[in-house]
């Protein structure tokens, strides 16, 4: 039950883009396309999962027993930046066109506040879900969470990627044409998002 | 204290070396060979991505370039050739230099001009309205007024001009990236080279219909009289179909042909004078006296 | 043979009697059944939200579309009044009208215009506004308290919706027979929904409304009847299971916006799906989210976010969903 | 010649938030009032001017393939003083941005700047440039904070104005991108032109 | 059998029938015709006389140009003017015959009595050449060539002849008068392209709101007892007769896209069409006449009118023998308020395939202001290919070719009912045309290219 | 300028020599920053303390003790009473407040250590006077912790019941772990 609700919760509750605000840079920037959106958020919800769970373990078994938490920020990035370049030099190798699409957003994917928020988040707060006493969560449970929260950031983006494809045909006044008309679209969308809260 | 602080080093250093090994090993791995070429080429393009050249887009003709054998098929015109030599110099090849071109309008059925006898009432789109019918003037040739060569043009050079119903190019902002020419679906719009500060002779029609039905249908119709062909010294007009064409390559601006021609189809823009017929005319006629005279 | 110009177009030449603006016509007739009896039951107070609401607006799209925009006004097609009405039956009568008009503002000003106006926002103007408003003002969203009306009707509830009282009475950890047990009104009577917003005053009036739009073929009946549909089936199910906490699905089709949003503002054509099937998903959607959010979410009822977030998915469902074509499988 | 211009471009020509677009995620969390946004603003700029110098000081001798690691660490370097000084010295300030200290190091404004501008000139222009930048980043979480405080909660920098609440959506997610967006349309139709 | 219809789309236009009631009149000849040399879907033919030649009533003028093309033959007796580019219906310049009429003298050949000939000669190849030699074309719209639909391509088998009376646009009663005037030659006419097509089946499909139609063609069918030939009532409702619509209602097969009703073992041809292929092979006439109906809205009854025309006469002659053109009118158009064609020249000639001059009043027909698509979907609704207009109108904004294939854009009938009904008053059908032709053009070069591919692979 | 080469030589030498001095700076700055960074949160729970409990000079102890499955962190004021931590969860996430109980059993006065409500909702418990100012002084002994919804004498704050439910429960285990300590200190005397 407990996994329930941290998927429900990461993906409609606490929506990372939408409630959270973590990675809006490349939610902005990819959504263009539902093609490339959809790659990228797969690329992302890759990423956040295994910098998660590498994160977490470098933390539980190295960074907390040496009383050395003040590294988190510095060691987790030098990490999730290893990590991302080798996606993309993988990617590039195994699928350039999707390598070409993505095009200059892989490497900002390691600049990507969702990553490292996620990895900083679940080894930082304390969760309760379900009337559950406050609990840092466990290698299991962080797993989860990270998974359902790149969910939340996946479905957010093809969402948000469908409207705008939609926009791109519409007469949009040129004062909000690009982005001012993307964000309204987002704003309404984290309002309509907010309909869930309370629900976890 | 001093141990956190040899700790904080120890861990962050091994951290970055284990780090830099995986990715070298990595990258090592997954090499992928590309041309880089074609990013530089890519850079020097004006990245209007227009198709002006042909290509699907500016990275799509870089692709090609690279693999051309030579220039002959490659030329974009939005850059000219200021960019075509950036492009030869990062590939090696030579190019020829073309003289620039700009878009020209060549129609001058005017409100004034050409009376309307009919009320079109379908989309406004020129290709819509040619593939209907003829047009709402008599005139079967000419320009059909709603504006889808405007609507091609992304360099915002043409407009329609709000009193004569026609297209005006903006010379500054033409590129000659010829959209224009295809959207025209009466073929009016032709690229020609820009000329000597921007002087050019041109016949401002396509109507080649027999010269009373020409007239009839517009008043500033080129009837394929013929007298600027035998005018013309230089052989630069031919007249085909009732029609007076101007080769643009063998004009030089002599404008003789622009004072003969008995419905002022034929404009000479840009020059730095307004023309004086008479003047012109007498030219001609001395020189036709002497001619005789000679012959 | 004379000089007269004649027309000239393609084909056809000839158009049916029917114009955006005869469309929103049909809407804004059948809405008005609901109108009068809100008008009835809450007397000046509604009739004041409902004059404030479409009079904002419709001088809102004017202005901006005019002096900001420089385009020819849109007002003429009557689509902003359809929103205006549908914002006002959507809200208290005991609002306090500046509220009102920064509802049309949002619905107007953030939700439609700013899109390219008529037939281009992705999201329903009137639940934007509704539901930027339930955000902002919970208070006096949430303020029931029935204003005095022109017409006398029995059992006035005060202060909330039996939904929000409910809602409050199962968060505290009670049943719904002690809910019922401890307010002196039976299940029956809630369905008469005196403490409701305008719009969900009426069932009848609203059916009857509804009919009028089916019949002078403005909408379709799928993406209601999947709505309702949905909405019963889970209802249903977890009624069954537990009672207790669960509520039926007449209580649940009865109560609430329910019938509003799903005759008339899930039905928007601009923010709805074009094809059956899409509509059909986009209702299931609407009625599953719904009642997510009555049973397990903060809020009494969630017809507003269900369709709003549902808006969110409609270029999906068009682009995946497709008219069968003739002569192709 | 004067490089007074790479301070003033931080503001319009370059400005981070409306021209450049980046860095949202902060732009985006931390302006529910004019302080928040401030001292957001302020502590970018201190681990912007910082990196930019010393990037542009050690790019010539990183290797393309360890660059991006390699400033990344410098800037999580900054960041991590950074913390410890604010968790030292402003406690209080630390505690309501949360999270987006620590995220300072992805905040793509810094990299972006580490990229795009420090490794190509030397240290002063780096250290003017992160000024501008970091002051037009400040300005404009500040104006977003301004524009949010004032209509969700009725006050500026603190000072309540109105009794009772505001519009309480604009203190919220929806309001943060919506106050964006407008703020955006106004910034194009009337700075952006020069 | 009950009545059937289509299975998607379509609209219920009002009837408008207004000339229903008037009787088949001869219009006068002119004192010149002009007969223009395309006339029939195809390549255009070739004219066989000079200048001052004097030429008889239904003698050869011009030869097919190509395989699908016809004979034309001269529609009244007097001599060749001139052969000349005129400018026909839409302004456009096409080679005409001008013929001074002197007299009215017909090729003796030519059986003119009005008795009805039911013995069906029993050679194919003889009525086919009949048919081809009397220059039979369509007369439903698209005035394709009679004689090679007649023929089916080898190894296609017609199984059921559709006869097709629906008629279906408004304001038209050409069919609906041949029908009730002259139902026998038409059944005849069926009968012998029955026989031609093996001695398929044959249905004559009539709309409801033609009762007079079906009881005259029931009657005559009874009456002349050809076997398995029957009539199918169809709903009244737009586009009917439009062949895959028929297809559908009366066999329940759709024809896929690009393919012909031969495919699906159908052969559509309209009634008047039975009409002339019956004096084709029974009467030895070529087709030099037709019938059609000069009508409109807010017109008085005296100017409406079935005629039957000689093909060649000039529209204003036409208009003028009809009274005048009314004040009224605010546009002309050569046929059906939903397919026919506005007419910008009114001195432009009749030809095989003219079925009616139609005034239409400035309220019924001027366009309205276009405004934004309000994404109701009507258009989609009433497209009876099942196409979604809307869709296919961004996407040629959008020049996208790709999609516009996609999503069919080739496959529009250009009936019109999505301009019809849209609210938006869109000119949908004006822009779906242009895709259409494009992504044909798109098509055709693709078909060319695997062609010659496949070529120079055989080499 | 132009970058290093990508060998694997100056790869590892540049990433780890990086990583060096910026470890050395941040283990620097950790060092120069600890003895500030722990008087600073000192001095907020001081801050605290002082906030929730009487004036005293009794420096605090600092204790921890589990009651219905919970541990509760609390810190002993001599003569004032006790600091409790008591967490439960709010709306948005979870609310820690410190819950000053006097000697005599009755509540001293509270404070939000940290909460994730929602800005302008429930985020009010830490500025909404009218319903802090409740718990000063509360007597658990005569009225009942709860809000007025579900049968307490709490008004709650405007349109955020969960909150203040929330809040209330905070206070109301806090006052439990009171007495779980009161008997405890008893039963250790
Ligand atoms: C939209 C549409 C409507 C049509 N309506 C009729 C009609 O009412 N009557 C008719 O005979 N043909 C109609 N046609 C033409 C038929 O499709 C078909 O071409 C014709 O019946 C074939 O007979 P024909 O070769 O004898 O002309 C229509 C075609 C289209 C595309
Ligand atoms: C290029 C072309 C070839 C055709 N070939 C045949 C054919 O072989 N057999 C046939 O029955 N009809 C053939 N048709 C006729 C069409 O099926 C159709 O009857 C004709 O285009 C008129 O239809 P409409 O009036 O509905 O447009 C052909 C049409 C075209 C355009
Ligand atoms: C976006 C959003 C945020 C909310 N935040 C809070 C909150 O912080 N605290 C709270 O108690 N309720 C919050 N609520 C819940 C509602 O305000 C709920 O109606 C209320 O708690 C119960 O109503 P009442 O307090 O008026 O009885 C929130 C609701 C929404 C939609
Ligand atoms: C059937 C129907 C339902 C409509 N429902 C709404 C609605 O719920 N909210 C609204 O703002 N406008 C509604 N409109 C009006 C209009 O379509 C809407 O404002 C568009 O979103 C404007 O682009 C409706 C119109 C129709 C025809
Ligand atoms: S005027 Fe024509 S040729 Fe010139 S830029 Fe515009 S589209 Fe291109
Ligand atoms: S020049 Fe050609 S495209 Fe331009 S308005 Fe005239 S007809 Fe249309
Ligand atoms: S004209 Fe074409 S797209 Fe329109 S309804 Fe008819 S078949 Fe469909
Ligand atoms: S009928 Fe017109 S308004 Fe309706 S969907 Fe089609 S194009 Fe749009
Ligand atoms: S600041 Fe750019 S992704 Fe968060």
């Amino acid at each position: 039950m407990e996994y329930f609700l941290i998927i429900i919760s990461a993906i409609f509750v606490n929506n990372i883009l939408l409630a959270q605000f973590l990675g809006i840079c490349p939610f902005l920037g990819v959504s263009g396309k539902l093609s490339t959106a959809t790659g990228m958020s797969g690329a992302v919800c890759f990423v956040i999962t295994l910098a998660t769970v590498v994160t977490y373990l470098l933390n539980q078994y190295l960074l907390v027993p040496l009383g050395l938490t003040f590294l988190q920020t510095i060691s987790f990035i030098l990490v999730i930046a290893a990590l991302v370049q080798m996606v993309e030099i993988i990617l590039k190798k195994i699928s350039p066109s999707l390598y070409q699409a993505l095009g200059i957003f892989l490497p900002l994917i390691t600049t990507n506040c969702a990553v490292l928020g996620v990895a900083i988040t679940v080894v930082t707060k304390d969760f309760s879900f379900g009337g559950a006493a406050p609990h840092m969560l466990n290698l299991g449970q962080a797993t989860v969470y990270a998974v359902a929260t790149s969910l939340g950031y996946g479905l957010a983006m093809i969402l948000f990627a469908g409207l705008r494809e939609h926009l791109a045909g519409c007469d949009v006044p040129k004062a909000f044409k690009g982005l001012p008309i993307a964000l309204i679209t987002v704003g309404i969308m984290a309002l309509a998002f907010l309909g869930f809260s309370g629900i976890v | 204290m001093t141990q956190t602080v040899i700790w904080t080093v120890a861990i962050l250093a091994v951290l970055g070396f284990l780090l830099a090994l995986i990715l070298f090993w990595v990258a090592r791995r997954f090499k992928v060979e590309e041309d880089p070429r074609i990013d530089e080429v890519e850079k020097v393009m004006p990245g209007a991505n227009c198709g002006g050249c042909g290509f699907a887009g500016c990275r799509a003709f870089a692709d090609s370039a690279v693999k051309a054998a030579n220039m002959d098929n490659h030329y974009c015109p939005v850059g000219g050739d200021e960019v075509m030599q950036k492009v030869a110099s990062i590939l090696g090849f030579t190019v020829t230099a073309k003289a620039p071109q700009v878009a020209v309008v060549r129609c001058n059925g005017s409100c004034a001009n050409r009376p309307v006898v009919n009320d079109y009432d379908g989309a406004a789109s020129c290709r819509v309205k040619a593939a209907l019918y003829s047009g709402d003037t008599l005139c079967s040739f000419g320009c059909l007024g709603c504006g889808d060569c405007v609507a091609a043009c992304q360099f915002g050079a043409l407009s329609m001009d709000p009193e004569t119903g026609l297209p005006v190019v903006d010379a500054q902002k033409c590129t000659a990236c010829g959209a224009c020419v295809k959207a025209c679906p009466r073929h009016i719009i032709e690229l020609r080279n820009e000329g000597p500060r921007g002087m050019r002779e041109v016949v401002r029609c396509v109507n080649k219909d027999k010269g009373p039905v020409a007239r009839k249908a517009c008043a500033a119709a080129c009837i394929g009289c013929g007298l600027c062909m035998k005018t013309c010294q230089h052989g630069a007009i031919t007249v085909a179909d009732n029609l007076a064409y101007i080769d643009y390559t063998k004009c030089k601006l002599c404008r003789e042909c622009e004072a003969v021609c008995p419905t002022g189809a034929i404009h000479g823009v840009n020059f730095p004078r307004e023309l004086d017929k008479e003047a012109v005319k007498k030219r001609i006629a001395d020189r036709k006296n002497k001619e005789a005279a000679n012959g | 043979m004379d000089n007269k110009k004649y027309i000239v177009s393609p084909s056809p030449h000839i158009h049916a009697d029917i114009s955006t603006t005869s469309v929103m016509r049909d809407v804004i007739i059948a809405l008005s059944p609901a109108a009068v009896v809100a008008i009835l039951v809450y007397g000046w107070a509604e009739l004041l939200v409902l004059l404030v609401s479409i009079v904002s607006c419709v001088l809102l799209e004017w202005a901006v579309t005019r002096w900001m925009m420089k385009r020819p006004s849109t007002v003429g097609d009557l689509s902003a009044v359809v929103t205006g009405l549908l914002l006002a039956l959507n809200l208290p009568s005991a609002i306090p009208l500046w509220i009102v008009f920064i509802g049309a503002v949002v619905a107007i000003c953030v939700a439609k215009l700013p899109f390219g106006g008529i037939g281009q926002n992705v999201f329903n103007p009137a639940i934007t506004g509704r539901v930027f408003l339930l955000v902002s003002f919970p208070a006096q969203m949430t303020n029931w308290t029935p204003t005095p009306g022109f017409v006398p009707v029995p059992d006035a509830v005060s202060g909330a919706t039996p939904l929000s009282l409910l809602k409050e009475a199962l968060k505290g950890g009670s049943t719904i027979p002690q809910f019922l047990a401890s307010n002196d009104f039976s299940m029956s009577s809630l369905l008469w929904d005196i403490g409701a917003s305008a719009g969900e005053l009426s069932a009848g009036a609203l059916l009857i409304g509804f009919i009028y739009l089916l019949i002078r073929r403005v909408v379709k009946p799928w993406i209601p009847l999947s709505i309702l549909g949905t909405m019963a089936l889970i209802s249903v199910v977890f009624h069954t299971v537990n009672p207790d906490i669960y509520t039926g699905p007449v209580f649940n089709i009865m109560t609430g916006g329910t019938l509003l949003g799903a005759f008339f503002m899930a039905t928007d054509y601009v923010t709805s799906p074009m094809n059956v099937w899409g509509g059909v998903i986009f209702g299931v959607g609407i009625g599953l989210i719904d009642m997510m959010i009555r049973y397990f979410g903060a809020y009494p009822e969630g017809m507003s976010f269900a369709i709003l977030l549902m808006n969110c998915t409609v270029p999906l469902l068009n682009r995946w969903f497709h008219q069968k074509k003739y002569g192709r499988t | 010649m004067s490089k007074w211009h790479f301070v003033t471009d931080g503001f319009v020509k370059n400005n981070p938030t409306f021209v450049l677009v980046l860095g949202m995620c902060p732009t985006l969390a931390t302006t529910t009032s004019a302080i928040n946004g401030l001292e957001m603003g302020l502590a970018t700029m201190f681990v912007l001017i910082l990196s930019n110098i010393v990037i542009s000081l050690i790019a010539p001798k990183v290797p393309d393939k360890v660059r991006i690691p390699v400033y990344i660490t410098v800037i999580a370097t900054f960041v991590t003083v950074l913390q410890l000084l604010m968790q030292a010295y402003t406690p209080a300030a630390y505690e309501t941005l949360g999270l987006f200290i620590p995220l300072i190091v992805v905040n793509c404004i810094v990299l972006g700047r580490a990229e795009g501008f420090a490794n190509k000139h030397g240290v002063g222009e780096s250290a003017l440039d992160g000024i501008g930048v970091g002051l037009g980043f400040t300005a404009s979480l500040t104006v977003i904070g301004l524009v949010r405080e004032i209509l969700g909660s009725g006050s500026a920098f603190g000072w309540k104005f109105i009794s009772g609440d505001g519009i309480l959506a604009f203190v919220m997610a929806p309001g943060a991108f919506l106050v964006l967006g407008f703020l955006m349309v106004l910034f194009n139709k009337y700075l952006a032109k020069k | 059998m009950g009545k059937v219809t289509f299975s998607r789309g379509g609209i219920h236009p009002r009837d408008c029938k207004y000339a229903r009631e008037c009787a088949i009149e001869e219009l006068p000849l002119p004192k010149t015709v002009y007969v223009s040399m395309v006339q029939h879907l195809g390549a255009p033919a070739k004219p066989l006389v000079a200048p001052g030649d004097s030429v008889k009533v239904g003698q050869v003028i011009a030869e097919p140009g190509g395989f699908i093309s016809a004979f034309i033959h001269s529609p009244v007796s007097g001599t060749v003017k001139g052969i000349a580019p005129r400018k026909n219906l839409a302004g456009d310049p096409v080679m005409h015959v001008e013929i001074a009429v002197e007299g009215d003298e017909w090729d003796p050949a030519i059986d003119r009595s009005g008795d009805l000939v039911t013995d069906i000669p029993d050679d194919k190849a003889l009525i086919l050449g009949r048919i081809k030699a009397c220059g039979v074309v369509g007369l439903g719209g698209a005035t394709f060539p009679t004689h090679v639909k007649l023929s089916p391509p080898p190894g296609k088998v017609a199984d059921c002849l559709i006869i097709n009376g629906s008629e279906c646009e408004p304001f038209l009663t050409s069919d609906y008068r041949i029908m009730i005037e002259r139902p026998k030659e038409v059944v005849v006419g069926a009968a012998i392209m029955q026989k031609v097509l093996d001695g398929c089946h044959c249905v004559i499909g009539i709309e409801e709101n033609k009762p007079e139609a079906i009881a005259a063609i029931r009657a005559a069918v009874a009456e002349l007892g050809y076997p398995d030939i029957r009539v199918q009532v169809l709903r009244k409702r737009y586009p009917q007769g439009g062949e895959k619509q028929l297809i559908d209602a009366v066999l329940h097969r759709q024809v896929g896209s690009g393919g012909l009703p031969i495919d699906v073992g159908a052969v559509v041809q309209n009634v008047t069409t039975s009409f002339a292929v019956y004096e084709a092979v029974q009467k030895n006439k070529p087709l030099i006449s037709n019938i059609l109906t000069v009508t409109g809205d807010k017109i008085p009854a005296k100017l409406q009118h079935n005629y039957l025309f000689r093909i060649g006469v000039p529209l204003s002659f036409v208009m003028e023998q009809a009274g005048g053109i009314p004040d009224t009118a605010a546009k002309i158009v050569s046929g059906g308020p939903m397919m026919g064609k506005a007419v910008s020249n009114l001195d432009a000639t009749t030809v095989k395939g003219t079925a009616a001059v139609l005034y239409l009043s400035e309220a019924a027909t001027r366009r309205q202001k276009e405004s934004h698509c309000i994404r109701c979907g009507k258009c989609a609704d009433a497209c009876p290919m099942g196409l979604e207009p809307f869709l296919l109108n961004r996407l040629y904004k959008a020049a996208d070719l790709e999609a516009l294939e996609k999503n069919a854009a080739q496959d529009c009938i250009e009936c019109g009912c999505c301009l019809y009904s849209c609210p938006a008053h869109i000119p949908l059908l004006d822009h779906i045309r242009q895709a259409k032709g494009q992504v044909m053009g798109v098509i055709r070069a693709r078909a060319a290219a695997a062609k010659a591919a496949a070529e120079a692979k055989k080499q | 300028m132009m970058a290093a080469a990508s060998t694997l030589k100056n790869m590892v030498l540049c990433l780890t020599l990086v990583c060096l001095i910026c470890a050395a700076v941040v283990g620097v700055a950790y060092a120069v920053t600890k003895e500030p960074i722990d008087a600073a949160a000192q001095a907020k729970t001081t801050a605290s303390i002082a906030r929730v409990l009487p004036e005293s000079d009794a420096t605090p102890q600092e204790g921890s003790v589990r009651v219905g499955g919970t541990d509760y962190k609390y810190y002993k004021v001599d003569g004032a009473g006790y600091a409790i931590i008591s967490t439960t969860s709010g709306f948005g996430g979870l609310l820690s407040l410190m819950v000053g109980v006097a000697e005599d059993g009755t509540v001293h006065n509270t404070t939000v250590l940290s909460h994730s409500e929602t800005p302008g909702l429930g985020a009010k418990c830490t500025t909404d006077g009218n319903f802090i100012s409740q718990f000063q002084g509360f007597n658990p002994a005569e009225k009942t912790l709860a809000v007025k919804k579900d049968g307490g004498d709490l008004d709650a704050i405007t349109a955020s019941t969960i909150t203040s439910r929330a809040y209330a429960l905070a206070v109301s285990n806090a006052v439990d772990v009171f007495h779980q300590l009161k008997q405890g200190g008893q039963d250790d005397e």
